[in-house]
Order: C-alpha cells, then sequence, then structure tokens
C-alpha cells in the first residue's frame, strides 16, 4: 500500500459523494416506469400465451402443472379430411382452457410438456389486477397473447444447434 | 488433529488434478474409513455399505445410539450436518392424481427400507462430516414401538433443533433432550405432518385437473372418449 | 481460543446477576422483547423472543416457523421436474444454486452425468447466484447497522446480474432452468459478453462496499468482536459456509468435494478468517463475491461446445435407491437427501438447508450481548427464512 | 440595540400576528428545503436514482403531496396508550414547540430578529432540551417496548451530548466576550485576524474544534446517523415514533428537519459569521453603519450557509452506520468533554494572552 492511508469515515463519504456526482452528471440507474419501460429478455416468462388451434387437450400440462393451476375441458369434432375422399377425422376441440395466474408459479413445465407446441411464454408482464378472480385467463385471452410471443433467441457460440425446437 | 487432517486433504486432493480422478484410491479411502468406522463401534454396527465413490452408511442399533454419535466424533466427524426420519410406509393417499369416480386404487403397502435395511417402519437418519477431507457418514437407526430414541443434543449441539424438527414432524420422542417443544406447528397441532399417513389436503380437498374432461362425439362410444 | 468466547459471555453473566443482587431493592423484572415476527432486521418473519436486562441480552431464543411451508412433504406428491420448481424457492435469493444439488442427487441415482458444456454453465449460473445473493447481505448488512446507502448500492448492481440470469434462464428469481441430465436451454447469444461486463460492475460494488463500510470506523466497533463463534462450536452446530470460514475453517464443498461441476476449471482462492467474529464473517462474505466474479470470468473463457443435455428419458423414472449430495451455497452447505423407490418422483426428500443450522446457534451466541448486537450478530450470520423454514 | 423590529410602529396584534407568520416561515422553509432538496433528492443522488420525480417539476411538490397524505391518516393511539392519550397526543407538539422557541433568538438580519437576547445562546441551548422532554413522553406514552428504549436512548443521548455542545459554545462566548447572538455575528463580521479584515473573523478558524464538536453534538441532538439510536429503524422500528401516525408523526418528521435547519443556522451563526458577510468589504464598521438592504439579504446568507451546513450534516447520515448505544455514551464522555474543556482552556489562555 503506497497510497497515504485515508481514515474509513472519509472514504465512505467520498464514495456516495462520487455516487452524488455520478447520479447528476450520468444519470440514474432507474427508470421512471410507466412512463418508460424496460424490455425484458426474450426468454423471460411473463406470461403464457395459447395457440389454440395446435391444443389436443391431451391434458399433458394440465397435468405436468406442480399446482394445478391449469383447466382443460374440450369436445370431440369432425374435421374435414386430410386428402380428398379420405374419412373425416376426429379432432378434440377445447372448450375452456384456463391459466389461474393467482396460482401459477411460473416454473413453465407446461409450456416444455406440450406435445403440440401450443403453449408459448411471452414477456409481457403488465396484466395485474384488482380482483384476485381476474387473474384467471381464459382462451381467449390467453391467444390475445399470441401476438407477443417473440422468437427463439440465437444461441451462444459453442451450442449444439440442431438442439431442441 | 487439525494438522493432521489438512495434511490428510493435501494429500488426497491436489487442487489441480481434481478432474483426473481415478476411482480405485477412493474407494480405497472410503472402505478404510468404513474400517476404521465399524472397528471402533464394534457390535453396535448392524449394517454398513460404501458405495464407490459416492457415500457411505451404518445403521446401528438404538441402545449404542449415543455412543455412536461420540464415537464418530472422535474419530474426527466433528461437523453435525443433519438429522432427520423417514416413514418408509408407502403412502395410503398416492399423489391424489385419480379421477374420483374411478374406484380407489389398491396400494402396496408392503414396507421397504432402503440402504443398509431396516426393521421398522421409522427410521431417524443422521448425517456427520470430516471436515476437509469431506468424506461423510448416513447413520441410521430403527425406531421401535416405543417411539423414542437417546438425543444427540450432548454430542452435538447442532442436533438441537434437528431433534425438534423430527420430534414435531415424526413424532419420534429424544431422550435427554432439553426442550421438545414444537418449532414450526403450533403447541396444540395434532397428528405429525411427515408421516405418510398424515395426509396433505391441498392434494385431497381439490380435484386433480388432470382427468380427461373431453366430450365424446354424440354418436361415439364412451369407450372411445378417451383422449388420444 | 476455544473456550475464551464463552467464558467471556458467561463472565459478564455472571458479573450483571451480581450487580443485581448488590442492588436488591434496585432489582428489576427482566423485559421480554419480541423482535419479529414483524420487524425490519428480521428479514422474513424470524422471531426472537429476548428477555434484556436493560439493554442486555440475558436469554434468547429464535422462533422459527412463520414461513413454514412443507416442502419435505410437497416433494413427495410431485415429480422430480416439480420438485425442481419448488425448491428454487428455498433460499430465493439465491435461487439457481438451490436447484444444482437437487438435481445432482437425482442424476447420482439415475447414474446420468450432464454434459461437461451443461456442467460449465452450471457453474456460472450458481456462481451468478452467489453473487445475487451475497451482493444483496451487503448492502442490507449497512441497513441493520443503520446506514442507509449500501443496500441501494446491492439492488442496483445485482440488478444487472439478475438481468443475466433471466436472460439465460427466462426467471429473475425462479429460473427452474436445471434438468437431470443438464440444463433446459443453451445460452442466448451476447450472454459471454454482457457477463464480462456486469462481473467489472459486481468488483466495482465489492470496493464500493468496501469502502463505505468495511473500512469505516464505525462499523468496525459495531462488528468486531461481536458475536464470536469459535472453531469447534461451529463445526458442532453444524454452521457452513462463510461463517464457518470466518472462524478459521478452511473448507469449501467447492473445492474440497467432487462433484460434476467446473469449479476446479477455474483458479480461485478460498478465503478465511481467524477471527470469528460479525465483522470476520461479513467480511469473508465479501471476498467471496470478488473470488465468485473470478470464477465466473474464467469459465467464460473456456465454456466447452456441444451439446447441453444428455440423453434421458422424457418420462423420468429415478432408479431406487438413496443420495445424498451438498454444495456450498450462498448460504452456505445445502444439502438434499433424497430417497428413491424407483417412482416418477421422490420418495423422502430431506432438505438440509443452511439457514436452519447457521442460526440454531443464535440462543448460544446471543447471551450477554445488547440490543443492537442481537441485530448485528443477526445480520451477519445471514439467514434467509425461506432457508431456515424450508 | 439601536432600531427595533421593522415594523415597530405597528400595533401590538399585527405585530405579533408577523412574528407568528415570521415565525412559521423561519421554521417551516428551511424544513421543507432540508426534505426536499436533502431528503429527497441529494439522498436519492446519493444512491444512484432520482427520488420522487411525479408531483411537481422534478418532484418539487412531493412534500406537499405527503403532507396532504399524512393529514388524511387516521390519528391512532394504540389501546395500551388510551388512559394516557393526552399525554400521548401531546409529546409531538412539544418536540416542534423546541424548534419554534429555539428560531427566536436567531438573527436574520441587522434588525431582522424576534427577539434580541443578551444571554441568546444560553436561552438556545436551554430551549434545544426541551424536545427530549417530548421524546421522553412520547416513548414512555406509547405503552411499547420498542418506543420505550427508544425513548430512553433519546433521553440518555441529548443529555450526553448536550455538555460537549455547551462546552464547544463557551469557546465562541469567550472569544466574542458575549451571548448576545447578534452581538457574536457581529463580532465575526467586524473582526480581523492578525490586522488583515478581508474574511472578517468567522470562529470556525480560531475555534475549529468547537465547531467539529458542535457539529457532532448537534448530530447526536437531532438524531441523525450516525447517532440515530433513538430512531434505529433496523433496531427499535423506529424507536419513540413507532406507534405515532397521521399528522402526529408529520409533526414530529417536520420537527426533525426543521430542528435540523434551525441547528443549522445557529452553528452558522456561532462559527459562519451568521446573516453577515465581512463588514470591511462594504467599509461598516458597527451595527449602526450597516445598510439597510441587509435586512433582505441577510437572511439569504443565513440561509446560504445554512443550506451548506445542512448538507453536511445529511451527507454524514446518508453515508454512515450508526453507532451502539454505549459506544455513543463512551464517544461524549472520554472523547468530546475532554477536547472541548482542553479547547476552553487554550481558548481561554490565548483570550487573556492577546
Amino acid at each position: 500500500m503506497a497510497k497515504p492511508k485515508v481514515p474509513g469515515l472519509f472514504k465512505g463519504l467520498g464514495v456516495t459523494f462520487g455516487t452524488l456526482m455520478r447520479t447528476a452528471t450520468e444519470g440514474s440507474n432507474t427508470i421512471q416506469y410507466p412512463h418508460e419501460k424496460e424490455t425484458p429478455p426474450i426468454r423471460a416468462r411473463g406470461v403464457i400465451a395459447l395457440h389454440e388451434g395446435n391444443c389436443t387437450s391431451c391434458m399433458l400440462c394440465a397435468r405436468s402443472c406442480p399446482d394445478w393451476c391449469i383447466y382443460i375441458e374440450g369436445h370431440k369434432e369432425l374435421a374435414p379430411p386430410r386428402r380428398a375422399g379420405g374419412a373425416p377425422r376426429k379432432v378434440n376441440k377445447l372448450d375452456r382452457f384456463d391459466i389461474d395466474y393467482a396460482l401459477c408459479m411460473y416454473c413453465g413445465i407446461c409450456v416444455e410438456v406440450c406435445p403440440f407446441d401450443a403453449l408459448f411464454w411471452s414477456p409481457e408482464y403488465e396484466y395485474s389486477e384488482p380482483r384476485i378472480a381476474d387473474l384467471l385467463h381464459d382462451m381467449t385471452k390467453l391467444g390475445e397473447w399470441m401476438e407477443t410471443v417473440p422468437e427463439a433467441p440465437e444461441l451462444e457460440a459453442g451450442a449444439d444447434k440442431k438442439g431442441k425446437k | 488433529m487439525w494438522s493432521m487432517v489438512s495434511r490428510l486433504k493435501r494429500e488426497v486432493f491436489p487442487l489441480s488434478s481434481t478432474d483426473t480422478t481415478t476411482e480405485a484410491p477412493r474407494d480405497e479411502r472410503r472402505d478404510a474409513e468404513m474400517a476404521r468406522i465399524t472397528g471402533a463401534l464394534g457390535a453396535a454396527v448392524l449394517d454398513s455399505l460404501v458405495k464407490a465413490n459416492d457415500d457411505m452408511w451404518i445403521r446401528v442399533s438404538a441402545d449404542a445410539w449415543r455412543t455412536t454419535g461420540e464415537t464418530l466424533k472422535s474419530l474426527g466427524y466433528s461437523y453435525f450436518c443433519f438429522l432427520s426420519g423417514i416413514d418408509w410406509l408407502p403412502s395410503p393417499f398416492g399423489k391424489g392424481e385419480e379421477d374420483p369416480t374411478e374406484p380407489t386404487p389398491e396400494r402396496d403397502s408392503t414396507i421397504k427400507q432402503g440402504y443398509t435395511g431396516g426393521a421398522t417402519r421409522f427410521q431417524v437418519i443422521a448425517r456427520v462430516m470430516q471436515p476437509f477431507t469431506s468424506l461423510g457418514v448416513n447413520i441410521k437407526v430403527d425406531i421401535d414401538d416405543s417411539m423414542a430414541i437417546d438425543s444427540w443434543c450432548s454430542v452435538y449441539a447442532g442436533a438441537n433443533w434437528h431433534e425438534r424438527e423430527t420430534h414435531e414432524m415424526f413424532g419420534i420422542g429424544f431422550n435427554g433432550h432439553p426442550d421438545l417443544r414444537n418449532m414450526y406447528l403450533p403447541s396444540d397441532f395434532e397428528g405429525f405432518p411427515l408421516r405418510k399417513d398424515f395426509p396433505l389436503l391441498a392434494r385431497i380437498v381439490k380435484p386433480w385437473p388432470g382427468i380427461v374432461d373431453v366430450e365424446p362425439l354424440p354418436g361415439d362410444d364412451e369407450q372411445e372418449g378417451e383422449a388420444s | 481460543m476455544t473456550m475464551l468466547g464463552d467464558r467471556q459471555q458467561l463472565a459478564y453473566i455472571a458479573a450483571q446477576a451480581a450487580d443485581a443482587r448488590v442492588n436488591v431493592e434496585l432489582e428489576t423484572e427482566g423485559m421480554t422483547l419480541n423482535i419479529g415476527p414483524q420487524h425490519p432486521a428480521t428479514h422474513g418473519t424470524l422471531r426472537i423472543i429476548a428477555r434484556l436486562d436493560g439493554e442486555q441480552v440475558v436469554w434468547a431464543e429464535p422462533s422459527a416457523g412463520y414461513m413454514h411451508r412443507g416442502y419435505e412433504k410437497l416433494t413427495e406428491v410431485r415429480t422430480y421436474p416439480q420438485v425442481t420448481a419448488l425448491v428454487n424457492r428455498i433460499d430465493w435469493l439465491g435461487s439457481f444454486a438451490n436447484e444444482v444439488p437437487f438435481i445432482l442427487a437425482a442424476e447420482k441415482l439415475m447414474g446420468v452425468e450432464a454434459p461437461a458444456r451443461a456442467q460449465h454453465i452450471r457453474t456460472i449460473l450458481f456462481e451468478l447466484s452467489r453473487i445475487a445473493n451475497v451482493s444483496l447481505f451487503l448492502g442490507d448488512l449497512g441497513v441493520q447497522l443503520g446506514a442507509v446507502t449500501p443496500v441501494f448500492f446491492a439492488f442496483r448492481d445485482r440488478e444487472y446480474v439478475l438481468n443475466l440470469i433471466e436472460a439465460a434462464t427466462g426467471g429473475r428469481f425462479h429460473p427452474n432452468f436445471d434438468r437431470i441430465g443438464g440444463l433446459k436451454d443453451d445460452l442466448p447469444a451476447g450472454f459471454i459478453d454482457e457477463t464480462r461486463m456486469v462481473m467489472k460492475k459486481l468488483r466495482t460494488f465489492c470496493d464500493q462496499i468496501e469502502d463505505l463500510l468495511f473500512g469505516n470506523e464505525i462499523f468496525q466497533s459495531r462488528t468486531r468482536g461481536i458475536g464470536v463463534i469459535p472453531k469447534d462450536v461451529a463445526l458442532q452446530y453444524g454452521l457452513s459456509g462463510a461463517n464457518l470460514r470466518a472462524s478459521g475453517v478452511d473448507w469449501d464443498l467447492r473445492r474440497d468435494q467432487e462433484l460434476p461441476m467446473a469449479w476446479n476449471k477455474a483458479d480461485w482462492k478460498v478465503w478465511t478468517h481467524p477471527d470469528g467474529d460479525s465483522f470476520a464473517r461479513c467480511w469473508v462474505r465479501l471476498q467471496e463475491v470478488r473470488e465468485s466474479t473470478k470464477i465466473v470470468d474464467q469459465l467464460l473463457d473456456t465454456i466447452p461446445s456441444g451439446p447441453v443435455m444428455a440423453k434421458v428419458p422424457k418420462i423420468i423414472k429415478v432408479p431406487e435407491g438413496e443420495a445424498w449430495v451438498s454444495t456450498e451455497n450462498p448460504l452456505g452447505e445445502m444439502g438434499y437427501y433424497v430417497v428413491s423407490q424407483g417412482d416418477q418422483g421422490p420418495f423422502r426428500v430431506k432438505i438440509r438447508s443452511a439457514s436452519f443450522n447457521n442460526i440454531s446457534i443464535v440462543p448460544w451466541l446471543l447471551k450477554g450481548v445488547y440490543v443492537p448486537d442481537i441485530i448485528t450478530i443477526l445480520a451477519s450470520l445471514y439467514f434467509i427464512l425461506g432457508d431456515i423454514d424450508r | 440595540m439601536s432600531s427595533a423590529l421593522i415594523a415597530a410602529d405597528l400595533a401590538y396584534w399585527a405585530q405579533s400576528l408577523l412574528r407568528v407568520l415570521g415565525g412559521l416561515v423561519a421554521v417551516l422553509l428551511p424544513a421543507g428545503t432540508v426534505v426536499y432538496l436533502f431528503l429527497f433528492k441529494m439522498m436519492s443522488f446519493m444512491q444512484s436514482r432520482l427520488g420522487p420525480m411525479e408531483a411537481g417539476p422534478y418532484g418539487s411538490m412531493q412534500l406537499f403531496a405527503e403532507v396532504g397524505k399524512w393529514l388524511q391518516k387516521e390519528d391512532i393511539v394504540p389501546a395500551n396508550a388510551q388512559p394516557e392519550a393526552r399525554i400521548f397526543k401531546m409529546a409531538p407538539l412539544i418536540v416542534l414547540a423546541s424548534t419554534f422557541l429555539l428560531v427566536v433568538v436567531v438573527p436574520f438580519g441587522p434588525d431582522a430578529w424576534f427577539t434580541d437576547f443578551e444571554v441568546g445562546i444560553f436561552y438556545a441551548l436551554a430551549v434545544s432540551s426541551v424536545s427530549v422532554l417530548g421524546i421522553l413522553i412520547a416513548g414512555w406514552s406509547s405503552a411499547n417496548k420498542y418506543s420505550l428504549l427508544g425513548g430512553l436512548r433519546a433521553a440518555g443521548q441529548l443529555i450526553a451530548y448536550e455538555l460537549p455542545m455547551v462546552l464547544a459554545v463557551v469557546g465562541v462566548v469567550i472569544q466574542a466576550g458575549t451571548m448576545n447572538l447578534q452581538q457574536i455575528v457581529v463580532a465575526q463580521n467586524a473582526g480581523s485576524m492578525f490586522g488583515w479584515n478581508g474574511v472578517g473573523n468567522p470562529y470556525i478558524l480560531t475555534q475549529f474544534v468547537a465547531f467539529i464538536i458542535f457539529m457532532i453534538s448537534v448530530q447526536a441532538e437531532l438524531t441523525q446517523t450516525p447517532f440515530d439510536m433513538p430512531i434505529a429503524e433496523s433496531e427499535l422500528v423506529s424507536g419513540y415514533m413507532t406507534e405515532y401516525s397521521g399528522f402526529r408523526f408529520l409533526i414530529f418528521f417536520i420537527g426533525e428537519f426543521a430542528t435540523a435547519g434551525v441547528f443549522a443556522m445557529i452553528a452558522s451563526v456561532l462559527f459562519l459569521g451568521g446573516w453577515g458577510v465581512p463588514f470591511a468589504w462594504f467599509g461598516w464598521t458597527d451595527m449602526d453603519s450597516i445598510d439597510n438592504w441587509m435586512n433582505v439579504v441577510g437572511p439569504l446568507i443565513l440561509f446560504t450557509k445554512m443550506i451548506v451546513l445542512v448538507f453536511f450534516i445529511m451527507w454524514v447520515r446518508f453515508s454512515f452506520p450508526r453507532f451502539r448505544e454505549d459506544q455513543l455514551q463512551r464517544f461524549a464522555w472520554k472523547i468530546l468533554i475532554p477536547v472541548s474543556l482542553v479547547n476552553i482552556m487554550v481558548t481561554a489562555v490565548l483570550k487573556v494572552a492577546f
């Protein structure tokens, strides 16, 4: 230590004064929230979006949910055949797909297990409600979130590109 | 003793070459350690198990529980890691993941103990470690119908809270424990939550949402209504 | 050294009692002070029942359980992936670090090992969560001792780390990123450069905290010699992590235990302090943040390429067996004793959390100290309520 | 003293009204400025944030918003404090009263003062202790253990720090040869150092030790960090203020910062030359030759000096951790008091020698 010893009390005063000057000249580290917003990262788990057409009511997400916050009901329907002349297919059509965000703990297991790519994460976060019951998002509301779902991010160098979806 | 142990550490764990491990010497290390433990404990050890490159288990008789702690401490296992209980009864309630309209499935209720076996439904498991070498030993002990065992408080001071927790969660008593009040639960709470026959109400009061609820086409049979 | 702290405390109490006996007519009944469950110093809902003589503590005992969530019971009805989502809520400030030992235990039972790249990234995220956790401790320490500014510095710079964790895992607080056999996903592009910059900021933060707090004479007079834990007592109570190392025990599970993680691929130092007092504990933690930034920096240079997921079946069934894995978490030794009976979920999980042991020494430690020292000692022992109550 | 109050020929009730208004301005204006400038803005900037930004331009109306909020809140008296509710309710007023009593003797200009006591500083030090009573009453009557501890700590602390403060002032009094604050100001500005009167003779230069001790004591008297054990939010929740809500808390809050402002004024009167500028700059020699415009500029000068001193008080407050109660007492009795006694001795010897 070649530097002369400064009493710790004055060093501490220096730190706070330095920060004062830095905030005054370079701006603060905070954001004035309602006026400007931070963009969350692409992967941020904000809200779950539902692509209704892909869902087959297979119940995998509802079963894998750790706190049982997904409710699914459906019915069977006849859909036009894939090839001309084929028999009409029987498909499962959703009647109800609710996620209770008051219970959801944002673990993402449902999105991960979905075998038909019907669930996606969107980084949107502004959906707080004054009434807790309004946090139960139904099919249409979950479908609206689809517009906000971003593309998956590029991976870091050295990653195994042919990996997952 | 500290210096001895730390020298041992330097010999066994050269920091730079930890990634080039070879299986054999480590096994010898645990085997030797186990021989030392069983030698010191003598007849108290009912069963022992060394898993190569993994861990050590011993099961001791209930009346030798306190002396086991004392002996292990004198063997250098001065770090108290944890103490808890295990209820080996398979849960009579399952995971709550069944259709309430179906009849309750038959459940296997045979008690099947884990490593080093056992004879009773409840076991107490404790783990102590040798600092620096990071060798640890898991000690199990059977709890008979008296549901009590000697306390380790006087051996490892840290066992105090762990025993209190085990007492309230499993109902296992600890003779000689200074103060077995409940830690978490209200003092008039009835039942022992971590016993398997204590139902987890959250999974019982709410119906499982995983039941397939897809209405079949009007013309279809009931059997075909199952989800694909 | 061993007996010294104890004897000092006993002598102090004895002297107090003698004083009280002399002034019989002045002898007053002690006052019982409930510190908590709602109290600014018990970040969470710990309650400390202290019997006071004036401002001196005659007897004190923590009473936990106001946030007991019964995780050990909950794990019994959950599958392994679901348990992972659960356990990162135990120590909510260093959440990724909670997942790792559980996943390692499950991997041990299944006999799989994560690919090298996954191990590397795991270690990086583990250390990032340590930084996020302990840097908040450093700020909070200031608040506990009456300095308001450090905690804002801590939140400021911790935010960068949380942003990193969020960019990689999708969750700021609860990543749920670790999977049996590897990781959920690879790192997003740009993560490495970003992390390097953040690590620089964190080192500046450490310097600032050192100047603002650790060098401050008032801080030193408040923490030095307060709450001395001798080495053998620390071991007996099962103290771990920085609390143990501050008592002079040179033991770090990251270095001394072999796990399929990448700590041994970096060059770093385990800091210890001979004093065992509150200052030592805080100081060791400060150094640990610095070492963690070093570990992260070095590991970023050497991330191997390849997959991040080993071959594991889609529906995970863990074979019968028992496994214990513990790691050196931000708060200390965090371990899971997993008993499997071949099911999709564990049969029994014993969660050995660091704070539970760390805080169990409090009744021993608080005898004879003053009310402000209770706060100092609690702050320096550093507990997270979720980690005590589980 | 030559001239009386500016409006000496007004009726008594008009004079009283003017005095009351003036007192309110002299207490509330500094308090508001201190809160906005230091508590809201400087503290935030030191912590890399901006502080309140929504109410008014740059958040300048925030204090009014806060006052509005507090006034709307319920005035809660804890159940156990009900039997003595009157005393409980009275406590904050006593604390605020001591602030108003203090500002009475502060001179703002050659003719701008409320009263002109011959023993002004003696009076100021005496009434400043009245706030201890209020705090002790608040702590005791709250029927709360934390409040009680806080109140007792405050009593012990304020008594311990009253003494070094008095002793520090004694040095100034010896040098000025008067206890009248107005004359202390004049003595500093009319004085000269070794024949050079360019800056007058502010006592901060000759009485630097006393100045430091006085400021430390002020810090303790105001219960600001590092001496904020009576409040100690991490230990005692909020000390004697714990049970107060609504406008009674507001009074404590305003009282704290108003007292900070008033004490900073007294310190600048004692050590920085008060409202005055060195008289030699304008060729004044004594009170009577001062131009009348100093009655307008003087308060501004005093205000500026006050802001500078409060800046230091707050800077320390936002940077330091707090002492422990016994350390504080030790610091007062073993360091501050002996040092100030030595200071008095040296001052006296030099006074006699020159």
